[in-house]
């Protein structure tokens, strides 16, 4: 570790204590209302959904949760613009395995996609969710890129398909932020009816967004994981 | 709640100590295990959804980008400059004794090597800085600075002072070479005035031009070529000196030396 | 209110990670560090919900009435994608930087584009 | 309902371009045409006094974001839509990736949902697409010192918005909200305490470094000169505006004016200083632009309604012409091989006339040549500040402008040889006839009283005429004692403490009301 000057690292400490100081004046303990835990409740009572963390996140700052899945998706475009047109180094070998990799991994996937799969589609009912799931599985499909290597994995999973999948998902979930209008609704609010809260299919529109940013986001992350794989030990 | 508080202090803990290794690999890892003690935190503040996320991507997929992007090996960056037969460029490849000499290091220490051209004073402000791990490139024992590490020296050589055209010999000595070799050979092949002392790597390769108009003194005094450290490389220091001092024993660095230098 | 709380952890641990941003010249160890930034503050506004005898915010727990506030857990999640999304730019252009320049090193890096300008 | 629509329809042109690559030019003018009916729908309603503001998906305020649609918020977004007309003009010829196509319409989406806001996390995220998508624009052309400034930018910027959302976190944890309308409640109810300061200074300070304020955006020379001509413009007449907009927002919130007229001030003078130093053109740009968000915050900061009006107006005044002049130096630099001044004047034959008119009107309208842009906005800003100190200051300031100004006047002699193709014209014309027509176009954002009131005059004609004079004066003392000044701020490591000192500044500024 190179040591920086004696006077920036004075300087530093001085204004990161000065910083530290001045933002713990401001903090205070709030307790929360009656009317504030009634509210929470009703927003989970209107979606339908129980988890009161997706009826927010999916419902009602839906709009919120559309840019962060353009934020990602800007990710992923600028990953795949700058890695790509550097072409890859020289034909990448698999990661060195050895045969109880290959088996693990072998082993591994199937439950891994199979509680991916889980976490998404239970995203309203329990915690977990489109995005959680979804790279779950995107990081799980490492597993079989150490088994075979990226460019058979990417192969069998259909380079179009991948490519058709990055953005068709992009334009499933803003299609589904428009169409409550086509149904004489609001923008961004609920297509499909509460439905029973508890059961698989409640919750309105938030099963199938988070279905929708569940394959976005696995594709996505398989596509930054497969782009550093490729290009690993470059820094 | 107990948990909670213990947990709570470790944070800092584990994010002071990350940040403070020395090594790439190290500190990824202990941000790693701090995002994942930072997930059960967030599981035991009630907030089970933000503790998945936060697990999946802050602890696996993050720490995962990083240890891929990062070389597992370390490097050693060597600062240069270019000087025919010691250490030069010949199209894309790196040739030359010291670079040999460098290759045998890297070798034994097991780092890439990674190597910087510069000029010479931009070699000898990387050094003082501690910016790079060696510096190499026709540096005579004589005139590196004060406060470095140097070997002893592997390569007896000479001083030669080129001045003109058309100048008296005897004159005042001229100062120490400087800036890039091209650019006095491109002065002699105009034969536009020079006035630099040369070592006689850098010497040999300007006499392949016509140097009729030029007067050259050889200056007094017994020189070698050194590799130099920082000083706070003394280990780096020691290693180069064993594998210098096998190299001299063993005769090897004599046959590299006849092959650079035939 | 100072004390052992997430709150005050939070604004610690934003500190420790300003002080690597600023004395750390390596840009991986920079990225590291902007990391905890963000973290800390991801902490802070999950631990403004916490309460001890709160429960997770989902309805079909028994005491529904003492769910902790799920809002701030909400909109946490996007701060985390976010995150997530500038680390993973950061390192690429990282990448490109160490092919151009060969080092990681933050000051090297700045002279050299500034050498290259001139 | 327009209000959702504009970012939405953007989005989804985004998702479009990516699907297909061909098209991606023809969505680019389609999402123009729907862009220009929904904005003209937009202030139909609006002139007919609609109360235009939602709170999306159909929720109450509190726990849904609000959008409010006001004659601010629709006069930044056709500023917006403007650029965005000049910027695919200007590339029309060039060969761009659908990429790029991708990323401006998230861009513009994202500008166009910054403008409507009334949500502080909303800002956030906002901030956020903003700043990855500007960020991928200013590495597009992929140059070495391009990555580099791009992560700098990143960083700082990152860096800007934990302080934004940590600010967020405060706000939360005492008003229980997000909403602007419900927080601007609370403050009024106890404006001293101490919450309220810390918030007011952790959300300024973080959106500063977006916004290009001198002491916080350190980044912004860099990235703004090394960015391609059109990303260039954007960057300046869009993305630092966001930042603006959002300090505007929350200096109708909090009370902010003391510490809004110093940093003005400060932004003002070492941007002019820097500006007034540096030998290259596009460096002179970027700088440039810090100064003049200094105006701006100097008309937020006086407090009146009149002087936010005015400063509004010269934020879009300034997008013009600051894109006008990216455009046009961007355009010149190409052809030289370097925006290096000198190297630039003694080629100046290379530089094609409409690329000069361009230049020209240009710099008559940032030094405020009546009846351009510049002078327009200026003199509504400056008629409403109202202490003769104040408004000494600020023509302290355009004096300044006309100094750092005139260094690019000897580009425009020599005789042109070469042609300008007729897209980059047409951008050219375009901003251009927006500048020049500015004064009748900003009727719509000032009431005419007031615009005929400040402009038609003889004091503001003769102000103009004396800062003109005392600014060419300067150029030439100036001009032969060229000055050093202190480059290493703007590493990031040294940018990083700039921006911590300046909030602890800014912490101290809040509790002088």
């Amino acid at each position: 570790m190179r040591r920086a000057p004696v006077f920036t690292i004075l300087a530093a400490i001085v204004l990161v204590a000065g910083f530290c100081a001045v933002v713990l004046t401001g903090f205070g303990f709030r307790e929360p209302s009656a009317g504030d835990i009634d509210a929470w409740a009703d927003v989970a009572r209107r979606t339908g959904a129980i988890n009161v963390v997706s009826s927010i996140y999916l419902n009602a700052r839906l709009f919120d949760t559309l840019l962060e899945v353009l934020v990602f998706a800007v990710a992923v475009l600028g990953v795949h613009f700058y890695l790509t047109a550097r072409g890859r180094p020289e034909p990448v070998e698999s990661i060195p395995e050895s045969n109880v990799v290959r088996i693990a991994a072998d082993i591994l996937l199937p439950p891994i996609l199979l509680i991916s799969i889980y976490v998404v589609l239970h995203g309203h009912l329990s915690p977990g969710g489109g995005f959680s799931g979804g790279v779950i599985a995107g990081t799980g499909l490492l597993l079989a890129a150490i088994a075979l290597g990226t460019d058979t994995v990417t192969a069998r999973l259909g380079p179009r398909l991948l490519d058709r999948a990055e953005w068709g998902t992009l334009l499933g979930i803003l299609f589904l932020a428009f169409a409550p209008i086509f149904a004489g609704r609001p923008l961004l609010s609920d297509l499909l009816p509460a439905g029973t809260p508890g059961r698989l299919a409640s919750g309105g529109s938030i099963l199938l967004y988070n279905a929708l940013i569940g394959a976005k986001v696995f594709v996505g992350s398989w596509v930054i994981v497969r782009h550093f794989v490729d290009h690993r030990g470059e820094i | 709640m107990t948990a909670q508080l213990v947990l709570l202090a470790l944070l800092p803990i584990t994010a002071g100590l990350a940040l403070l290794q020395r090594r790439r690999l190290h500190a990824i890892i202990g941000m790693g295990a701090f995002s994942l003690l930072l997930a059960t935190v967030f599981l035991l503040a009630n907030a089970p959804d933000v503790a998945i996320t936060e697990a999946a991507i802050g602890a696996a997929l993050v720490t995962l980008i990083y240890v891929l992007a990062i070389r597992k090996t370390g490097r050693l960056t060597v600062a240069a400059s270019e000087t025919p037969g010691l250490i030069g460029r010949e199209g894309e490849q790196i040739v030359g004794l010291e670079w040999e000499i460098l290759e045998r290091l890297a070798a034994d220490v097991g780092l890439d090597l990674v190597v910087q051209f510069a000029s010479p004073e931009e070699v000898e402000e990387a050094i003082r800085r501690g910016e790079v791990d060696i510096g190499a490139g026709g540096i005579l024992a004589s005139e590196c600075g004060e406060n470095v590490l140097r070997t002893s020296g592997h390569l007896p050589t000479a001083r030669f002072a080129v001045a003109g055209p058309r100048s008296e010999p005897g004159g005042k000595p001229a100062a120490p070479f400087r800036g890039e070799l091209a650019d006095v050979i491109d002065a002699v092949r105009r034969g536009a005035p020079v006035s630099a002392t040369l070592d006689l790597a850098r010497f040999l390769a300007l006499s392949r031009y016509d140097l009729d108009a030029y007067a050259i003194e050889r200056v007094e005094g017994d020189e070698a070529y050194v590799f130099v450290l920082p000083p706070s490389r003394r280990d780096l220091h020691q290693r180069l000196a064993e594998i210098l001092a096998r190299l001299a024993e063993t005769g090897e660095l004599d046959s590299m030396i006849r092959r650079h230098f035939p | 209110m100072v004390g052992l709380n997430g709150v005050t952890i939070s604004v610690v641990l934003f500190g420790i990670g300003l002080l690597g941003l600023v004395l750390r010249r390596d840009l991986v160890v920079k990225l590291l560090a902007l990391g905890l930034v963000n973290s800390a503050v991801i902490l802070c506004l999950v631990s403004l919900g916490a309460r001890p005898d709160g429960a997770p915010p989902i309805l079909a727990t028994p005491a529904a009435s003492a769910i902790v506030d799920p809002l701030p857990q909400a909109i946490v999640l996007s701060a985390i994608v976010i995150n997530f999304a500038i680390l993973a730019l950061a390192l690429v252009f990282v990448m490109l930087l160490v092919e151009r320049y060969h080092t990681t090193d933050s000051h090297r890096i700045e002279r050299a584009s500034a050498a290259e300008e001139d | 309902m327009e209000l959702i629509l504009l970012p939405l329809v953007r989005f989804l042109f985004g998702g479009l371009s990516t699907a297909s690559a061909r098209a991606a030019r023809a969505f680019a003018i389609l999402a123009l045409a729907v862009d220009a009916v929904l904005l003209g729908r937009l202030a139909l309603a609006l002139a007919r006094g609609a109360e235009a503001s939602l709170v999306l998906g159909g929720w109450e305020r509190g726990l849904g974001i609000a959008f409010s649609g006001d004659q601010i918020g629709l006069t930044f977004a056709a500023l917006i839509w403007g650029l965005a007309v000049a910027v695919l003009l200007y590339t029309w010829r060039d060969d761009l990736r659908p990429y790029f196509y991708v990323l401006l319409h998230l861009l513009i989406g994202a500008a166009y949902a910054m403008v409507f806001t009334k949500d502080l996390f909303n800002a956030y995220v906002i901030l956020e697409l903003l700043t990855l998508a500007s960020f991928l624009l200013v590495g597009y052309g992929r140059r070495p010192r391009q990555i580099w400034a791009s992560l700098n930018y990143l960083v700082l910027c990152s860096l800007g918005m934990s302080l934004f959302l940590l600010g967020v976190a405060v706000v939360y944890y005492h008003a229980g909200t997000f909403d602007l309308g419900a927080l601007a409640a609370e403050v009024a109810a106890d404006p001293s305490a101490p919450w309220v300061r810390l918030a007011a200074t952790l959300l300024v300070g973080g959106v500063a470094v977006k916004a290009g304020v001198f002491l916080f955006s350190l980044w912004l020379p860099s990235a703004h000169a090394r960015a391609t001509p059109a990303v260039s413009a954007l960057l300046s007449g869009v993305v630092v505006k966001m930042g603006v907009v959002e300090i505007f927002r929350l200096s109708e919130v909090f009370p902010l004016e003391p510490t809004l007229l110093v940093l003005g001030f400060a932004t003002a003078l070492l941007g002019l200083l820097y500006a007034i130093q540096t030998r290259d053109a596009k460096r002179l740009l970027a700088f440039s632009t810090l100064s003049q968000i200094g105006y701006l915050l100097i008309g937020f900061g006086a407090g009146t309604a009149a002087a936010k009006l005015g400063a509004l107006d010269y934020a879009v005044a300034h997008g013009l012409f600051k894109g006008l002049l990216f455009l046009a130096v961007g355009e010149a630099a190409r052809l030289v091989g370097t925006s290096d001044l000198r190297t630039l004047i003694s080629n100046r034959n290379a530089i094609p006339r409409a690329t000069r008119l361009a230049l020209l009107v240009g710099i008559l309208g940032i030094v405020g040549i009546p009846p351009f842009a510049g002078f327009a906005a200026k003199s509504v800003l400056e008629s409403a500040l109202h202490p003769a100190l104040l408004h000494a200051g600020v023509g302290l300031i355009s004096v300044g402008t006309v100094a750092s100004f005139a260094k690019l006047l000897p580009l425009l002699g020599g005789r042109s040889t070469g042609r300008s193709d007729r897209a980059r014209i047409a951008a050219y014309g375009w901003l251009a006839t927006a500048i020049v027509l500015f004064l009748p176009l900003s009727s719509a954002l000032v009431p005419r009283s007031i615009l005929s009131a400040a402009c038609w005059t003889w004091p503001a004609y003769l102000e103009t005429a004396v800062v003109i004079l005392l600014g060419l004066g300067l150029r030439r003392l100036v001009r032969d004692r060229p000055f050093r000044l202190p480059t290493a701020v703007f590493r990031i490591e040294e940018g990083t403490l700039v921006i911590l000192a300046s909030l602890l500044l800014v912490f101290c500024l809040v509790h002088v009301v």
